[in-house]
């Protein structure tokens, strides 16, 4: 069964914490385990803290749009997502109207050159098994699966 | 979040209470900050105990106190941390550049 | 600062522990104690419940609107709200497009007759400092209010 | 949630784990009626100990298994009441309708 929730959330960091309580909620019911829950919290709260601080600048009164999906064997029937219809797991989608990030920024640093900041990218492709960005004139879509059968890995 | 400081012999411990995260790192940024470089402190030590969450922005934080400790050549220590917190680290491949204990008293007793 | 999260979710029981643990950490970071966040809880749960199974009939397909928003001094500035201006505190407000509720059924049945159901309404009205349900074409609204400072209790 | 059943002498204790809302709460009508009305248990003992969260769709349950164990004429007990059960119930004005003990070893010493 479909089963999404759509949030539209300000670009204050004080939302962060309400949107790792619901995920991490989220996460539960779908059936990933304690340390897979951690990281999916992790992972979507890094997301939202890029955007606040690239994309809108430190700016909290702009907003975020975020919607969580719980993907299903019965969903996800477009040929070009193979991944989602033999896999159970979660999607998250950002939509943002700030400043896009280039690919190249999307790529992380090197995380041999120890310094603060410049993690966030790394942590997010690290823990999701799916990571898309695509900038647009109608906002910019950063899109997240992490899937319960890791039948690719 | 909360944050406080006592001292234990010549170590400052920082207690921090809650959850780390954007909201909240520039408090724990200006403690460490204000201890090595204001007060130059010759050896802090971050209690991780109560700390259930942490993110980059967190991390960000323990990775600037630990540069400008050793810029300052005092000494910069961790304990307690929580599967998240150790997840974290490791993830950011910095767990091995921290000075890491299990509890209080390693750390307090680390020569 | 106007600080509001919107929702849309739904209709599905699986979705009340999702949105219960995001609105016990808006709570928290509002500033309600233990107490008041369990009861806060409570009440948003009844709410969505109630809307699952009357107004949807227990169809679990259908979507609930709740825009979750912080009260504070700055805000609520129309001559309509007295308490808004004066005392901090949460604003939840349910939109639904299912069967509309009589305003004899949304004041609850008399407690003294020991039944199972029929709870609901007679919680939500004793957590909540404002209680208001509007049926209407464009959706049914109902909107409830819990304040921080209870200035008027 | 999850919901599993014990004996002790003549006593069938519920126990049940985590959340009781809308979602869960037709699972315990079923293991209360179950035993009460099917199985005809004398006295049926409800756990609620690990149970941070209970909604009207709860209560009902719970309700709904105290009025048909009066009718089958068997004894209806609830025990480790959290602070949010007890809310609940009390809101309900529903705290006295029940009998209720603080732990285990007081539910099964009621005569
Ligand atoms: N959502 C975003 N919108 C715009 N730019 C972004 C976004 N996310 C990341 N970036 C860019 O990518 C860079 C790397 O991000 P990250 O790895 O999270 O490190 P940091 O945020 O600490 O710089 C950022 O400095 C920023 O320039
Ligand atoms: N959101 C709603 N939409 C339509 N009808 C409602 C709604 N909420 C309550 N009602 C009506 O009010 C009655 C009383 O609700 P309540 O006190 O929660 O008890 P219960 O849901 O157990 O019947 C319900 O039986 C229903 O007819």
């Amino acid at each position: 069964m479909a089963f999404s929730l759509k949030l539209e959330l300000p670009s204050h960091p004080q939302v962060l914490s309400i949107v790792r309580s619901a995920v991490q909620q989220f996460a539960i019911v779908v059936g990933f385990n304690e340390e897979e829950c951690r990281s999916i919290i992790l992972a979507v709260d890094e997301a939202l803290a890029n955007i606040i601080r690239h994309a809108y600048d430190n700016r909290y009164d702009q907003t975020i749009e975020l919607t969580c999906r719980r993907l299903g064997p019965d969903l996800g029937t477009d040929p070009g997502k193979p991944l989602e219809e033999v896999c159970d797991g979660l999607e998250f989608i950002f939509v943002d109207h700030g400043r896009s990030a280039t690919p190249a920024q999307m790529k992380g640093r090197d995380l041999d050159d120890v310094r603060p900041g410049g993690l966030g990218i790394h942590l997010i492709s690290q823990i999701m098994n799916q990571v898309c960005y695509e900038p647009g004139e109608n906002g910019n879509q950063l899109r997240l699966i992490k899937l319960l059968n890791r039948k690719k890995q | 979040m909360q944050i406080s400081t006592r001292q234990s012999g010549t170590s400052t411990i920082v207690d921090v209470v809650g959850d780390i995260d954007l909201y909240n790192s520039p408090e724990i940024r200006k403690v460490l900050l204000e201890n090595i470089r204001d007060k130059r402190v010759p050896r802090i030590i971050i209690n991780l105990k109560e700390v259930r969450y942490i993110d980059s922005s967190g991390v960000a934080s323990l990775v600037e106190g630990l540069k400008v400790s050793r810029n300052m050549s005092s000494r910069f220590i961790l304990f307690g941390l929580s599967p998240a917190a150790r997840e974290v680290l490791e993830l950011s491949r910095l767990i091995k550049v921290f000075e890491v204990y299990e509890n209080e008293d390693q750390a307090l007793a680390a020569t």
